[in-house]
């Protein structure tokens, strides 16, 4: 069985942000995004969702590699200044390319 | 001291022995839906038994108020205590906009004592949450470069979960009218001071954990806190009497004046203001403000009002 | 119009207006839960005080009602709406089965009105569950290709939360008796409408969520979902009366035909016919059928009843 | 039978056969959330009626019993269960600290018969409590090599959930007495014993998928978990006796001793002792004690009572 | 400190399916499994969990290359065909080659 | 847009953990954490959650390689004699070098 090459891109930010950015991320042209609840600390402090201000949502999206350049590039420049955000890339094999 | 308060104060005993006892969000966020609701309901029950034309006065007057908190707040954050624009506007907003469960224990508080007040007052909560928050952003974004997206913050402000969850309640109540919310009433009216018990305990912990970061924000948040709101309190008893609310509405109108966002605010700040520093205005409404209120606050309005409503004309 | 039905409404115009307002998932299971066991135990409560013999002809024509209802609902999926096996065969299982709310819904509406009916309706809600499910599998496997396993579907129909809760219930009623449940009736029986109430808001949000699915799925369903409610209203309260139920216990059995599964059926079908497209379904059920027989259904079959009840000899 | 009883074995059932049904996690920790405050109000209330004088030679006793009970369940773990030390201190540990459920259970048991007893039993659950976890805490660590970190231990087993919960009820009940709780008491004391059964629905699910380790724990587990609870019932109901405690009042603590723990214990152990194997302990608490003891252990220790109450003199 | 070159499989599908994929994956010789509840979007439309139908779940295994691929390939055959399914592997490190 | 490589370190382990972990992770030198909760099974059994004891979390610390190493065989000497464990690395590329 082949896999294909592929990039995951994943965001760590707060949560009020999920649905923007899952519009900005379906309009960059990733075909899906998973999303789940998470915790966390860093430079901004911690934010450990003891209160509704204080949440964390991780994204995952799977696509190609120039896409996956633009989304963790408009990430940074949208949102990285002003909210607590970590953006990592990680090198990933799919079993249907038509898919991502 | 009402059992209500000693519940927050086992919460904030807890956490600052660093207990690990939390209340799972999951429950945190139903009791304060119930809250909301039970508030909104009640309000909309004995909104039916009024005519709404008398009535339309006083929105008036409380939407006055609500415009002029935030206006009166920002100067003092922008010169005395220096902060940027952006940190001033949201500190200004969460002042301007009010705190539900303060307003809960101050009804609690009344309804003990058995002092009579205007039923209707979650009206008021309704009408004075929304100017304080767009006035606020207002503020943050005149000057500032940069468009404001309207259409998204009305969105925000009016479609919030507790804008809508009390105003729905409030439509409820006054739809239905008392006889038709009679099987309700057990668990929304019957219950309402247990549950905003075990809230005020989720309250204790959440605030106690706001006191490292008012640690950093320094001495101005902490003197800010607690005068603004004795300030606020004597400027909405006042505009009570004027309004003509009874002592007892007159003192609730004081207690929501003083009381400073910690739900609504922050999240439409957030969006709205990104600038600003989130813990800032949190540490004050939530660490400094909440507290304050509910354990010297109430009682000093309540006495305030005995001094100030007879002085009105 | 009775709150139950505008905490729905609220819920259905804040999804429509884009508001982030949501139930904590952990509050919806509760309440779910909660609906589910205060049912049965009502249902098991009542069961007690009667003789179980003269109940079982009742019961013989609930479960042949329970197996015409997914057969009559198959052909005209399959013919008129010319859906494929896989999804006929769904939507007839989700319209043969039922929904523990419209219940609910139709309990309280008898109840607000004093309206007599067999208190031990609940039983009846279980027998025409299952074999809804049943049927509707049945119809999907035979022909196609492929093994049934039976095991599993049994597993999944009876132990499936509702039935198992629903039945537990019933059981610890009737075991227990009026007395011994005592003590529990203050959160069981007390507040049931008003945790219904909570409930609603929460259905409002989720069928207002589905209506984007319906718009897809076109005017069939629409046309499916409102006019075989009030088809299978009649045939219900028709058997109703031909088993000699009172017109209060006739309408709750028309009521019950007349609704879909939105729990029960997706679980099972997602697992036993999975190339169904299970979101046709549930916009049917969740999207149609619950907000019509809510809002519209109920207070029509109560006049259809009135007018079938007294032709039946 | 009682319904509480029912519904446990309803969630027993309901694993055993292998149903998907699950409280959701949010709705067992508010669950147990209310129970210990409800407990701890209740307990306080009481003791606000009461001097404290009087009641201090009865806590000496009491926890005389409970650094006796780890201490002699320890040498029949090691010696006829042939555990090695961290698994029999860790046993032991969880049997002599106490199960607040199984203490609700005697309490709602008590009340239906209309036995009286002393009210401020809640007092002595936290009292019972300590000691157990120090002392098991204390064997393990005896003679076991590294180093004893006696403040993190100290802040697990006071600041815990349900020492901190149940300490604060009784704090809050005791500082606010009867008539400022009354508005609390639809909540915490009214709604008591049907949100028990909920929870014994619960506890039911729980228990019942812990026979799987049990099985792999073996049989000495079995007669260890049925036989050590009747000892210690023996050994808890003349204590009472003996402090002067009434029949009804001996019956509870003896249902104290005799209960094992399975919340605080485990996590206290799993952090005191590491090398313990968490499921041996916890399939003995869960999976048989607490079973044995709600289903036959209650009934049977009130007999007991029957006959060793009046022979102490 | 060494590392031991074993493959990451990510499932991410309908939570009904969840106790099922446990099987599957013990059965086809996993040592273990590592669950989270997640939502998503994708060809399958939303699955924001706003409805029970509408859970997803993510699934981890960490094991070696070829028990991955018939991993992969037995939830693509078996699965993937009529539930909304993502399929993705990558390259990890491992520190105790004889867990995993 | 450049990336720079990093390693990414994940821990499942027993929820009670949890403050402990977040403690050493930091004192080694990290930047900061996310934290997810999860279920799953093993060597040490099913930990679905079902009771407060059975609870599992996942923990991702994003950091240099040499630190990546100490995290991880501080988790191996500290916890996973006695605990549930699960640790492995894996690749990962960043955008803000100085973050991590
Ligand atoms: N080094 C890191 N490793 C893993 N997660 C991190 C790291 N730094 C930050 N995060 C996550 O990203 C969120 C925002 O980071 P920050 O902007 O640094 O506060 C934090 O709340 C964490 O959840
Ligand atoms: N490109 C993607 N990136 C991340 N997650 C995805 C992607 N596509 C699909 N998913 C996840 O996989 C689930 C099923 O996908 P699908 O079958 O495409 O609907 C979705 O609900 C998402 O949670
Ligand atoms: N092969 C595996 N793949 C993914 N997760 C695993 C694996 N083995 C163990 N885990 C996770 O790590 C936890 C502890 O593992 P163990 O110590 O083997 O019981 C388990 O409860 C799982 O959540
Ligand atoms: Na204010
Ligand atoms: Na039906
Ligand atoms: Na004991």
């Amino acid at each position: 069985m082949q896999t294909h090459a592929r990039k995951l891109v994943v965001i760590i930010t707060e949560s009020p942000l999920e649905s923007s950015l899952v519009k900005d991320v379906l309009a960059l042209g990733a075909h899906g995004y998973t999303v789940a609840d998470v915790r966390g600390g860093g430079r901004h402090g911690t934010r450990e969702g003891s209160w509704e201000a204080d949440r964390n949502i991780r994204m995952e999206v799977i696509c190609d590699a120039p896409l996956a350049e633009s989304i963790a590039a408009h990430v940074m420049q949208r949102y990285a200044r002003n909210y607590a955000t970590t953006v990592f890339l990680a090198d990933i094999g799919v079993l249907r390319p038509e898919k991502f | 001291m009402d059992p209500v308060v000693l519940f927050f104060l086992l919460g904030v005993i807890a956490r600052l022995l660093k207990s690990d006892l939390r209340l799972p969000e999951a429950m945190y966020e139903g009791l304060s839906i119930y809250l909301l609701l039970a508030i909104g309901l009640k309000g909309g029950v004995e909104l039916a038994k009024h005519p709404i034309g008398p009535l339309l006065p006083q929105v008036g007057g409380v939407l006055l108020l609500g415009m002029a908190l935030p206006l009166l707040a920002y100067p003092v954050l922008r010169h005395v205590g220096r902060f940027g624009r952006p940190d001033a506007a949201s500190i200004a907003a969460h002042y301007g906009s009010v705190s539900m469960v303060t307003f809960a224990v101050a009804l609690a508080f009344l309804v003990d004592r058995g002092i009579p007040h205007e039923e209707y007052m979650p009206l008021f909560v309704v009408v004075l949450e929304v100017p304080g928050l767009m006035i606020g952003i207002l503020i943050a974004k005149l000057g500032a470069g940069g468009g404001l997206r309207w259409g998204a913050l009305a969105h925000e402000v009016f479609l919030g979960r507790s804008i809508l969850l009390l105003g729905g309640g409030l439509a409820i109540g006054w739809i239905s009218g008392p006889e038709a919310l009679a099987p309700q009433a057990k668990l929304f009216f019957d219950l309402f001071k247990a549950v905003l018990a075990l809230f005020m305990l989720e309250m204790g912990l959440v605030a106690a954990s706001r006191i490292r970061d008012l640690r950093r924000a320094g001495l101005f948040l902490l003197a800010f806190g607690t005068i603004v709101p004795c300030v606020f309190a004597v400027i909405g008893i006042t505009t009570g009497a004027l309004i003509g609310l009874s002592p007892g509405g007159a003192m609730l109108l004081g207690t929501l004046a003083a009381s400073a966002s910690y739900i609504a605010a922050p999240a439409a700040m957030r969006i709205a203001v990104p600038e600003a520093n989130p813990s800032l205005s949190l540490a004050a409404s939530l660490g400094v403000t909440f507290p304050f209120n509910v354990v010297v606050g109430i009682p000093l309005y309540h006495r305030l009002t005995g001094m100030l409503h007879a002085a009105v004309p």
